[in-house]
């Protein structure tokens, strides 16, 4: 019943639009001004960090001064102070900003490909394809990931940002699979695929043309919230020292620098802008996140 | 003479279980049904809930796998053909769906719907396929402009109709019909029923026309087939059923159909009741110890009950 | 039911298997071993290389494997080339400290996570509501270390609320009412900072399933009973939305073991995710091993524990 | 080995890992003995009280093994803790070097390689047991026990004669070892070289108690509660109460040879390196092992706490890779240098060292408490350190005109040097992960190199870690021409074990038939003699400062804060107060906040 | 209300108004309706024409925030339409019992059987606990359940269709209500068990005496057990009948057009009759004159009232909109394709 209301309410207003499609969602985002409002934000964020990373000289940001050693916020021309080699702050920011959002973007696009073809798969085909593929991720996603990549990651001799995005994302990709296998298995148990089997159409074709798309929103939904969460997921590891090399900073290197309770304590434009621009983002991608995720359920929709 | 015969299907689900989940039983979803289809007729099979009608029906167009039987189509076995995807057979058969809503792939419009069997199919090109769906369209009676809107934008019975077209887009010479009226109200599903049989007059298609209204399949089928637990209990004409009913499961099906003639009420729910206790003093003479239906004896050309083999003589 | 558990459980020791073989050869794969944390000028070098082939650092692999799995599989996961200790013994304290803290987050979690998110999905939309899922953003995107160390040093160093390091009063004697509550004085930052921080998932699952349940039927059907409001709550919502939050019990537990890595290392606490970090930087192989085996085998068991338990409370799925 | 009274830096700390935050930030902590002038002392005329609790900050991230006997422990936190509780047999100068006011006095008979040990005062156990030279003979017996499996049977240890026969179970005992009465024990070596004043040569520093230990097989010493619950020990304070890995409670050893502490009780308590500024600032403790160099600015103005300063026994040094470790050579390996390395071009190697500014980094990042190391002696002993050695100084404009001469030249005027025969020449440096002030170090010294024209590139791109690094530079990594490393010198100086033909530790794989003359007559016979030694050492430290295989870059100055209440607190080397801590005390019931 | 009039619920000019997109549409317009004691008052129509909001709002289970109920509806003397939630609640379960459509989902998945019956006792029953037991398990015998011990302490999706809308029925009747609200209590059902669902409400009803309201597309069921039947179209009520009257001499277009496309009366081979259309959303819904003009438009618009009313045709016989008088079939022809 509620679900018919629903579409009564998509038939007023969509004119010729796939349901829980761009208008449901746009709608969600007018109902919710914050949503909307961090939407704005995030995407001006990224943009801003993107731009700025463009324009700002990163061998001149990342050039040693020592006389500059701790300079404080809005002398001399250091917009947000300098570390203890003389760095500007600001100009590491918008870099190790760029880095983090490139690597988070990084895994989220890799993870959720393989993490999406393989759940559609398992969840078309079903059967020993499924079972033998939820076996292993059952299995993977029990493992002390964290633990495990720690480990990786120490073994492999020169790592890069390369190997870091690869490394988590060969992690991350199960949850993915799992949660769109089971929204999938039930997916392909509707008449419309059996419809186009019956029609003649090949089971790749139905996978990625037919069955995909329905399960736009929930991956819309499970990407952005990947996303924000591979932020983490880098930050973590470099705090905890397996991540990136201070010669690449992250927002991860730059939290990570709030361990020395002096710089903790007294210096705190070295962590804190970093601390506030990942709590800015994930806070915007959550609220982002959240509305995507109304969207896509009737049930939850305000409007 | 009959262009398909589906001989003794059956079709077995495993149930796992047990402490290696290894298969410790089966669900005897469909369990030997044998069918003849000619050409322009429509075979109407009934049952409860359960009973394995859509399994068949599955079964038959290659939804399901086949645990046994055969599937003779024009002459040659397709049994295990019918699973590759764009053979003749495929072609040929068709198949309508209960749910319309869910038929129809929410996220593609209209014209890719209608599209998708005769780009799969038969290979056209895009003049020729464009004409053809505007043919589709002409003949459910929509017009053009709905090509480019999305399922949701139609009302139930416009989507069955939709469901229709697509259906016969390749001239099938069989299509099967699932519970094609039973999720419409009572005005629309009059108008996919006659639409239905319009159809039918004009191409010859044969229908398998499954429900559990026993009133739609009175309307629409000249064979009917009664269903219980995967076996048929009975089928025969659409007379033979309704007029001539032998075994109980049937009786008792088709007295507890509503009437809309309120008058009478108060008779039928005594003579209902009457059936119902009959039903339940009786029916272990018509299955067996296992509670299966027994094979199925002719009584006439066309009629066939399951009995066993000491009813027989009673009747 | 049991053979259920029983069957699961078998299906555990292949992949512990599996496991211990993935992070057996990892482990060796780690460049340095436990004895180059031990040159100086005054260690003979001919004397760490005796340690590496008594320690059997040069067999091949699998002989190595052999013999660590053979051992393993009786309890003995052979000896910390750092703490010169049995790894079992060294786990066993460290153990008890990391299930103390988790224990203690686990319930803060659930007391402020369960309240937090029925009054969210109850009032759903309210001012309220808004307020705690700003709170359950906020608490999800903070890096657990940055709060962390924020709270040592406000709380630790500045306020002066509570100790900053280890997890008793080594002045107090054990047994007595003093040192139980030391014990559990020194847990309560650490655990408060994660209890803080791991109520997200638990806070937003339960909101969103709250909200789903007032709208099921059988809300509707408490309802036309005539019961009062309070009552569908309790008794229909809330329980229905409740129980799959005991099968997540399992789950929190081994998502709190990954994260005491960070929560242990800002605190100083002696638990197992810190003696993890230490052990990979001295290549302490033995506990590194032991340590994700241990964990694989906690979530395994987590995993396991959650299914029962969501068994148990849902009649739907009685596993039999 | 480990001998003489290694009271402050342990040996066996994995001191390479120089600023390894997470490792081993006691290394962190250094500086020369000249810069921010500060006291080895406090000074303190409050009012005494009576007993009191000292407070000790053990400062580091791993916590300590809790292996408590000196034979056997090999973690340097350990080592921290034992300072409390042991005593070694011999006291030492401000040289290390072992002098006859300890519990034993050393005697050494030269020429017949002989040296003979006596117990000269009435010594007890903390359990009340008299100290005998049993005891003394015990301590050797664990080491060359067939069972023993620590570190300390090694070349040194060999030296004793018949402690390989004991060790292959050939002998029932170590017949070089004997006991002469209840108070001396002589013990006959192969050879004696001046070491044997620093415990080299296989002297031994500590006694074991016999009656406490014998009835424990050797094997099974490391997991007895003798060695880690309830040890016996010699020094000021005994073991009370234990947490694995995170504090120790000791009390007083009323059975002390100097006489009964002054203090009741020790508390010491495992504290990160991250936190112990404040943990000090807020007086939760009286002092720490260890205060990390690059958070001096959280102490040095507090109310509460006097900054204490000495210089290390280690040195940072960057090394060049001038050849290779041949395994198969020689008794155990040998060090053969390449002539065609590509480093080898003693112009090149000078160049290197005068272009980095060191002065600037160890003022600036290590707000002076680290300063430009002049030679391979530190600071610290005071003897043999030559303070009249420059050493190198930042000058690029004399590294810009030796590359010139050299024949390193920008040919194609890109601001960058190609080598002699005009292709590209980029030097790759290998350095150690750790703070992330390392980082910028290495990037600034980048910089200064670039300033003369030296492309320097990091091997694998990044800093390494200390596993891999030393992987990297033990199996002399073809990526790697130089290196950046640091070593604890431990209290012996002799350099062979570093720079020796045969030393595996050589990392650069530099030998000549000089350097091997010149090292040997450091530890001659005749250098027994204190002037000669430093003659000696002297006569090396030029050599090898031509050379420029290893280039000394820091001596570190270690900074020891102190709460206020302390008493009697001094960190001279001489006059150490870890050496009596029985006069140690305190002005206040709790450390001043 | 006095009793001896025989009525029990009376509704009046009631409207419900659903919000969409902030402008309330009414999805239940202006109906008039009276249940009378042990009548069975069946109201039909198409899917979305308001059946189901009306019944909900005779409970008052609508979600206040969306929904606005206007008019009266008169029980006891009292208006429910203001009555206070916990004023309601003694009413629900106790005055109104409620049967829902679905019995799965309308059954609390982690509640055994007799709990969720016994709940409503509780509040409005003095009973204690064993008493209470004894009445679930009576209320499950009345329904024709076997085995009441086991089945009370089963959970619903152990037991079977038929049963659990046997139980929805137990719950309902558990407060021995004057009204039952019975909302398509037997849709989802196979046809023998529909039948019995139907007898047994039938035969229920001849025991406690209550009104019921039951909701229902199938006309079938309608000629099976109603006493009296409201068709409802577009939120409105166009006729009103007697059972047999309704059937028999069915006056409004949108009736008749629904009894004959009835497959059953038709003979076999013919077509069905149809109506051309579709029920028009709420949102497109025409406010003014006649609703169901736009889909025989062949009736000239003088036909359609203005503000079409009921008129009384019969006794007890209401149309509203005066079409009915110029609709024949045969207009229809050649329209039956769209
Ligand atoms: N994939 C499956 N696995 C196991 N059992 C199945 C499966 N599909 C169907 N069944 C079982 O097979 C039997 C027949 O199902 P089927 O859907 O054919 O019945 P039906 O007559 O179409 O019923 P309905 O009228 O409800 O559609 C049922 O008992 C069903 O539970
Ligand atoms: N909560 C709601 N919000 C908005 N519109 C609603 C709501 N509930 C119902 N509607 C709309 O009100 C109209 C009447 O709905 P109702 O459910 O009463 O119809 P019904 O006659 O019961 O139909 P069915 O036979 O399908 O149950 C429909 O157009 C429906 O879409
Ligand atoms: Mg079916
Ligand atoms: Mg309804």
């Amino acid at each position: 019943m509620e679900n018919n209301n629903a579409q009564t309410v998509d038939k007023l207003e969509s004119q010729s639009s796939p349901p829980t499609g761009i208008q449901v969602i746009l709608r969600e985002f007018k109902k919710d001004k914050l949503a909307m409002f961090s939407l704005i934000g995030v995407i001006l964020l990224i943009v801003t960090v993107m731009v700025l990373a463009v324009v700002i000289d990163q061998a001149k940001i990342m050039n040693i001064q020592l006389l500059e050693r701790f300079t404080e916020p809005g002398v001399r021309g250091y917009i947000l102070g300098a570390d203890e080699a003389g760095r500007d702050m600001f100009g590491q920011l918008i870099i190790g900003a760029k880095n983090s959002i490139l690597i988070a973007i990084a895994i989220t696009i890799l993870a959720n490909f393989v993490g999406i073809a393989l759940g559609i798969i398992m969840g078309y085909y079903g059967g020993f394809i499924d079972n033998f593929f939820m076996r292993i991720i059952d299995f993977f996603i029990t493992l002390p990931t964290l633990m495990i990549i720690i480990v990786v990651i120490t073994i492999i001799p020169s790592y890069g940002i390369m190997d870091l995005i690869l490394i988590i994302a060969a992690f991350q990709w199960m949850s993915t699979a799992r949660l769109v296998r089971s929204k999938a298995l039930s997916e392909a148990r509707r008449d419309y695929i059996s419809a186009s089997k019956t029609m003649g159409t090949s089971d790749f074709a139905i996978m990625f043309k037919g069955l995909l798309p329905n399960l736009s929103s929930l991956l819309i939904v499970e990407v952005t919230l990947s996303f924000a969460g591979n932020v983490g997921i880098e930050t973590g590891l470099s705090f905890l020292g397996f991540g990136l090399p201070p010669s690449t900073p992250s927002l991860g290197t730059l939290v990570s620098y709030a361990m020395n309770p002096i710089i903790l304590s007294s210096k705190w434009w070295i962590w804190l802008p970093a601390s506030l621009l990942i709590l800015i983002m994930m806070l915007g991608i959550n609220y982002v996140g959240q509305a995507l995720r109304r969207a896509a359920d009737a049930k939850q929709r305000l409007g | 003479m009959s262009f398909m015969q589906v001989e003794d299907l059956k079709v077995h689900y495993p149930i796992r279980g047990g402490f290696f989940n290894t298969v410790v039983d089966h669900v005897y979803a469909v369990d030997g049904v044998t069918m003849e289809f000619e050409r322009g007729k429509t075979y109407g099979l009934v049952g409860e809930s359960g009973s394995g009608k859509s399994t068949t029906g599955k079964a038959i167009i290659g939804l399901e796998k086949i645990t046994s039987g055969r599937i003779i189509y024009e002459g040659e076995e397709v049994t295990n053909a019918r699973r590759k995807r764009d053979s003749a057979y495929n072609r040929d058969i068709q198949m309508i769906f209960q749910d319309s809503h869910s038929s129809m792939n929410p996220k593609k419009r209209v014209l890719d719907i209608l599209a998708e069997p005769i780009r799969n199919f038969l290979k056209l090109s895009p003049q020729e396929e464009r004409k053809r769906i505007n043919e589709l369209l002409a003949i459910v009676g929509m017009s053009e402009d709905v090509l480019l809107k999305y399922p949701h934008e139609f009302s139930g019975g416009q989507k069955q109709r939709l469901g229709i077209a697509r259906a016969v887009a390749c001239n099938p010479k069989m299509i099967i019909a699932d519970e094609p009226v039973s999720a419409l109200d009572l005005s629309v599903q009059a108008q996919v029923l006659n639409f239905m049989k319009d159809i039918q007059e004009q191409y010859g298609i044969s229908y398998l026309f499954i429900s559990h209204d026993l009133g739609v399949v009175r309307h629409m089928c000249d064979n009917i087939s009664i269903m219980y637990k995967g076996r048929f209990v009975e089928t025969g004409k659409r007379e033979d059923i309704y007029t001539n009913p032998k075994h109980i499961y049937t009786n008792r099906l088709l007295s507890a159909i509503p009437d809309i003639e309120p008058e009478t009420r108060n008779e039928r729910k005594l003579e209902r009741q009457k059936v119902e206790a009959a039903y339940r003093e009786e029916q272990h003479k018509y299955y067996d110890e296992d509670g299966k239906v027994y094979p199925l004896k002719s009584i006439s050309d066309t009629h066939k009950v399951a009995m066993s083999v000491d009813e027989k003589e009673r009747v | 039911m049991w053979k259920t558990i029983i069957r699961r459980v078998l299906i555990m020791i292949p992949q512990l298997f599996i496991l211990s073989l993935l992070i057996f050869i990892l482990a060796k794969q780690m460049p340095g071993d436990p004895f180059t944390g031990l040159i100086t000028p005054e260690t003979d070098p001919n004397v760490l290389e005796e340690m590496r082939i008594k320690a059997g650092f040069y067999d091949p692999w699998y002989v190595q494997y052999y013999n660590w799995i053979a051992n393993a599989a009786q309890g003995d996961f052979g000896q910390s080339y750092t703490y010169k200790k049995p790894v079992a013994d060294i786990i066993g304290a460290r153990g008890l400290n990391t299930l103390l803290l988790s224990l203690l987050s686990v319930i803060l979690v659930y007391l402020i996570a369960i309240p937090l998110g029925v009054l969210a999905g109850r009032y759903q939309e309210s001012f309220l509501d808004k307020s705690i899922v700003l709170y359950s953003f906020i608490s999800y995107a903070i890096p657990t270390f940055v709060l962390s160390l924020i709270f040592v040093y406000v709380f630790g160093y500045r306020l002066m609320w509570f100790p900053t390091s280890g997890t008793v009063d080594i002045s107090l004697d054990a047994g007595t009412w003093e040192y139980y509550w030391s014990r559990f004085y020194h847990l309560l930052l650490p655990a408060i900072t994660y209890a803080l921080l791991g109520t997200t998932g638990i806070i937003q699952y339960l909101r969103t399933e709250i909200i789903d349940a007032k709208t099921m039927d059988y809300v509707k059907t408490a309802r036309s009973k005539g019961i009062p409001m309070k009552k569908v709550y309790s008794r229909h919502i809330f329980r229905n939305s409740l129980l799959p939050i005991a099968a997540f019990l399992g789950f929190t537990i081994t998502g709190l073991l990954s994260g005491s890595i960070f929560i242990e290392t800002v605190f100083g606490y002696q638990g197992m995710g810190k003696l993890f970090i230490d052990s990979i930087l001295s290549r302490d192989y033995s506990v590194i091993t032991a340590l994700v085996m241990l964990f694989g085998f906690l979530a395994l068991l987590g995993s396991l524990l959650s299914d029962i338990i969501l068994s148990i409370v849902d009649p739907r799925i009685r596993i039999d | 080995a480990c001998g003489g009274d290694d009271t402050e830096t342990t040996n066996e700390k994995p001191v390479e890992k120089e600023g390894t935050a997470t490792e081993d930030t006691k290394n962190d902590g250094a500086t020369t003995a000249e810069a921010p002038t500060l006291p080895e002392e406090v000074t303190n005329d409050g009012e005494v009280i009576q007993g009191g609790t000292l407070k000790f900050a053990l400062v580091t991230d791993t916590p300590f093994s809790g292996v408590l006997l000196a034979e056997l422990y090999e973690n340097g936190y350990d080592a921290d803790i034992m300072d409390f509780m042991t005593n070694s047999i011999f006291a030492t100068d401000g040289d290390f070097l072992i002098t006859d006011e300890g519990i034993a006095k050393l005697d050494v008979d030269a020429d017949n390689n002989k040296v003979t040990v006596t117990i000269q005062h009435d010594v007890k156990w903390s359990d009340g047991t008299p100290l005998t030279a049993d005891d003394v003979i015990y301590a050797y017996e664990i080491i060359g026990h067939p069972d023993y499996t620590g570190i300390r049977f090694d070349a040194d240890f060999q030296n004793i004669i018949g402690a390989t026969e004991y060790k292959s179970g050939k002998a029932d005992s170590i017949s070089g070892i004997k006991k002469i009465d209840d108070k001396t024990v002589e013990i006959s070596m192969t050879k004696v070289s001046p070491a044997i004043y620093s415990g080299g040569d296989g002297l031994w520093g500590y006694a074991a108690p016999k009656h406490y230990l014998e009835t424990t097989p050797v094997k099974d010493l490391i997991s007895s509660p003798q060695v880690r619950k309830a040890p016996v020990t010699l020094g000021a304070f005994k073991l009370d109460k234990l947490i694995d890995g995170e504090s120790v409670q000791f009390v007083a050893n009323e059975h002390y040879w100097k006489g009964k502490p002054k203090l009741d009780k020790v508390v010491l308590q495992v504290v990160p390196p991250t936190s112990i500024g404040e943990a000090l600032r807020t007086g939760q403790y009286d002092m720490a092992s260890s205060y990390p160099t690059n958070q001096y600015d959280g102490v040095k103005d507090l109310e509460n706490l006097t900054v204490l300063a000495r210089p290390e026994l280690a040195y940072s040094y960057i090394g060049f890779k001038l050849g290779k470790w041949d395994k198969a050579a020689g008794d155990a390996g040998l060090n053969i240098t390449d002539e065609n390395a590509k480093m080898n071009d003693a112009k090149l190697r000078q160049a290197v060292a005068y272009a980095m500014d060191i002065e600037q980094v160890g003022e600036r990042f290590y707000q002076g408490l680290r300063s430009r190391a002049t030679s391979l002696i530190p600071p610290a002993f005071a003897s043999f350190h030559d303070n009249t050695l420059e050493g190198y100084n930042y000058d690029p404009e004399k590294a810009k005109a030796l590359l010139e001469e050299a024949g390193y030249k920008d040919v194609d005027g890109d601001g960058i040097r190609e080598d002699k025969n005009g292709e590209k020449f980029a030097i790759r440096l290998a350095s150690m992960s750790g703070s992330d002030t390392d980082e910028a170090i290495v990037e600034y010294y980048r910089q200064n190199w670039k300033a003369v024209g030296l492309d320097v590139q990091l091997t694998t791109g990044r800093l390494i870690e200390f596993n891999s690094f030393y992987d990297k530079v033990k199996a002399d990594d073809p990526e790697i021409d130089m290196f950046m490393a640091a070593w604890g010198t431990g209290t012996n100086p002799s350099p062979l074990g570093l720079y020796g033909e045969a030393s595996a530790f050589n990392y650069s794989r530099f030998v000549t038939p000089e350097l091997q003359t010149l090292l040997a007559d450091i530890d001659s016979k005749e250098a027994i003699d204190a002037g000669y030694r430093a003659d000696a050492f002297r006569k090396w430290e030029e050599y090898m400062f031509e050379q420029a295989t290893t280039v000394p870059m820091y001596f570190r100055t270690e900074i020891i804060p102190v709460n206020k209440r302390v008493k009697q607190y001094n960190v001279n080397y001489a006059n150490d107060s870890m050496d009596n801590l029985h006069l140690l005390e305190v002005t206040a019931e709790d450390p001043i906040k | 209300m006095s009793t001896n009039t025989n009525e029990l619920l009376e509704i009046r000019n009631l409207r419900t108004s659903f919000r969409i997109k902030d402008t309330y549409y009414p999805a239940v317009d202006n109906v008039s309706l009276t249940l009378r004691k042990n009548e069975i008052l069946a109201i039909v129509g198409e899917s979305g024409c308001g059946k189901s909001t009306l019944a909900t709002s005779i409970v008052g289970l609508h979600n206040s925030i969306n929904t606005k109920v206007e008019g009266e509806i008169l029980y006891n003397n009292q208006n429910l339409v203001n009555l206070t939630d916990t004023q309601f609640n003694k009413l629900r379960g106790n005055d109104i019992g409620f049967i829902f459509q679905d019995p799965l989902s309308a059954l609390n998945p982690l509640m055994r059987i007799g709990e969720q019956i016994e709940e409503g006792l509780v509040y409005h029953t003095k009973l204690n606990k064993t008493q209470r037991e004894n009445r679930v398990l009576e209320l499950l015998d009345q329904v024709g359940i076997p085995n009441v011990q086991r089945v009370a302490k089963q959970f619903p999706h152990q037991l079977s269709g038929g049963m659990r809308q046997r139980v929805m029925i137990a719950i309902a009747l558990s407060g021995k209500p004057a009204i039952i609200i019975a909302d398509e209590p037997t849709t989802a059902l196979d046809v023998t068990i529909q039948a019995q669902i139907l007898d047994l409400l039938k035969t229920l009803q001849d025991e406690i005496q209550s009104g019921i309201i039951l909701i229902t597309h199938d006309l079938g069921v309608v000629a099976e057990v109603a006493d009296r039947v409201a068709v409802m179209y577009a939120g409105e009520v166009i006729e009103e009948a007697s059972v047999v009257e309704l059937f028999r001499n069915p006056k409004h277009p949108y009736t008749r057009s629904l009894l004959k496309s009835i497959p059953q009366t038709n003979s076999e081979n013919e077509q069905l009759e149809v109506i051309q259309g579709m029920v028009p959303s709420l949102v497109k819904l025409p406010r003014q004159g006649c609703r169901f003009s736009s889909r025989i438009p062949w009736i000239p618009q003088s036909a359609h009232e203005e503000n079409p009313e009921l008129h009384e045709v019969a006794p007890g016989h209401l149309v509203r909109c005066t079409c009915w008088k110029e609709f024949h079939f045969e207009d229809e022809e050649g329209s039956v394709n769209q």
